[in-house]
């Protein structure tokens, strides 16, 4: 529907683009992207210029202002976000908070393979092996009721050792820890059965 | 200069990957996609032949050719395309039996290409399923979901499996062992760090094991250093050097 | 605005939220979501019940689709998502700078569809049907999470049976198992071959 004449670069196809559809854009870029966008980079990707762009950020704020619902876009930091509206926080952050909490932070998980692997395994052993401080992992992992203590070493310091408890079985559906897959297990699937 | 040149799979057209090596050798590159049924589906379409009724002497002689081709080949792949062989050349010479019908087994006789022609239609459906599959994450890739949000940072998970914990625990081993390489690759610890390192060590631990702070050192150069390190340090800080039985364990002890 | 009348109770005061704050809410809650927000969830949060809800969740569905924006709702893995819409691909992968991601290879696809539409199936019985050996495909397809291991089979061998994930469904934009088209559809193509 743009294309009303004819174009004879590639350059000017670009920028037949409605305002419409460069708002939707905006949207779009402003959605995805992790920080706030600048118009600069918005205009930079679509090759439209800067003012263009400008007018579409302002419809669309216009837009969801307008609209009155769960979203706005707001400017910060020199950027363009979109955030809910403030009015919704209660309800959002009761939403937040009933997020199944089973879930483990990959520092966790890490710590909870070396453990359920290497057991019984020290603290310094489990630094070791993943290379970084695992003292936050192992709080959670505890509370979490995940590893358990297994008394401590007969060495320098005699440092603690973890193992993995009952409730570590039944949450990775495990009869007993010889059902934990093994390394070479893994390997056979790899070079075929 | 050998020059390869690909031929690159289309999906669409079921065309075996042919990839051209130097010397003028053909070779058919067989990748798990294109297997034993893939290979006869393209040869029964080459014949324009009917799948129902297909012409078993003629599809056997032209599979055995393209098996001939296959030198090179992947053992375990290799050895499907045998088996598929062996099962063509049974269906062939049953077919080429004198039909000597006992009135018992009449009723009973089949086809022997029957199993076979099953085995083809239930692969070609997959085969158009997996062409679905393909069309519908074309489509999924075009779609987006939001960035990061503040949200997400105070719930960094992941769901966890115990397939899961197996390749974590294989990934923290393999960047174990990238490590100790890297650390043999790369200049080596200055005595400063060591240093560093050493007093951390003990400040935090209250105590060292001389020799597992020794069996850390990757190379003679770094043991060197360590070693030095352990000299400066018990000249300079407030550290002892103890060993609590004659031929045991030194412990470097803070004060 | 919705607070007309005295209210004596707390637990009336939650009943008068008007629907169209109930849709905001719910784009609030679909938004700050990572995960697909099922009716249910959102339903318990707001203590409302769930006809409302979905009616909600309707009348946003059709304001996305009337505004024609950046974005979209949709229905998928048993939950709902805000989305980019399709059209502007381009430009969002130009501007997060990510080519698109790898595709499985058909080896990888032929298998996933044996086990969609088989599952739970073991290595063997794909074997059967792909007359290929499949186990590197299955790793990748474990590697990318889109199949797991649904226990083993009790017989010879034991063999660990396979079935798609959650992220199968998310990956191929279904709302649940039942949306694959039946595999009896895909039988008239080989008439045809």
């Amino acid at each position: 529907m743009p294309k009303t004449k004819n174009h004879f670069m590639e350059v000017e196809e670009k920028q037949t683009r409605s305002i419409s559809e460069i708002v939707s854009i905006v949207e779009a870029l402003v959605f995805v992207s992790d920080d706030p966008v600048t118009v600069k980079i918005i205009a930079d990707v679509l090759e439209e210029d800067r003012e263009t762009v400008e007018a579409a950020v302002e419809e669309l704020k216009q837009e969801y202002e307008t609209r009155e619902g769960g979203l706005q876009l707001r400017e910060i930091a020199g950027g363009w976000q979109l955030v809910t509206r403030t009015e919704y926080h209660e309800e959002i952050r009761k939403f937040l908070k009933t997020r199944p909490s089973a879930k483990l932070s990959l520092a966790a998980l890490e710590t909870l393979a070396v453990i359920a692997y290497k057991q019984p395994v020290t603290v310094p052993e489990i630094l070791d092996i993943r290379g970084v401080q695992s003292a936050s992992a192992i709080k959670t992992l505890l509370d979490k009721k995940l590893i358990t203590a297994k008394g401590r070493k007969e060495t320098v310091g005699r440092p603690m050792m973890y193992g993995t408890s009952k409730d570590f079985l039944l949450q990775f559906g495990l009869k007993d820890l010889s059902e934990l897959p093994s390394i070479e297990d893994f390997e056979d699937l790899v070079q075929g059965m | 200069m050998e020059q390869t040149e690909q031929l690159s799979f289309d999906f669409y057209k079921e065309t075996a990957q042919i990839t051209r090596e130097s010397r003028d050798e053909l070779k058919l590159h067989l990748g798990e996609f294109n297997g034993p049924l893939d290979l006869l589906l393209y040869l029964i379409k080459q014949e324009q032949a009917n799948i129902f009724d297909i012409p078993i002497a003629k599809i056997t002689d032209e599979y055995l050719k393209y098996i001939r081709l296959m030198k090179h080949l992947d053992i375990s792949v290799a050895g499907d395309f045998l088996v598929m062989a062996a099962t063509l050349i049974e269906i062939k010479s049953k077919m080429l039996l004198p039909q000597e019908i006992s009135e018992k087994e009449e009723e009973e006789m089949e086809d022997p290409r029957e199993a076979l022609v099953r085995q083809l239609l239930e692969h070609q459906k997959f085969k158009n399923a997996a062409q679905m599959l393909y069309e519908r994450t074309t489509v999924e890739q075009a779609v987006f979901p939001r960035g990061k949000i503040e949200s997400d940072e105070n719930n960094a998970e992941t769901n966890a499996s115990v397939f899961d914990l197996l390749g974590v625990f294989q990934k923290i081993l393999a960047r174990h062992v990238e490590e100790v390489q890297m650390e043999i690759e790369r200049e080596e610890i200055s005595l400063a760090d060591m240093l560093k390192s050493l007093k951390k060590r003990i400040f935090e631990n209250k105590e060292l094991s001389l020799l597992a702070f020794f069996e850390e050192m990757h190379t003679r150069r770094e043991l060197v250093t360590a070693f030095i390190a352990v000299l400066e340090i018990v000249r300079t800080e407030s550290v002892q050097l103890m060993q609590t039985t004659t031929f045991g364990d030194i412990i470097l002890k803070k004060v």
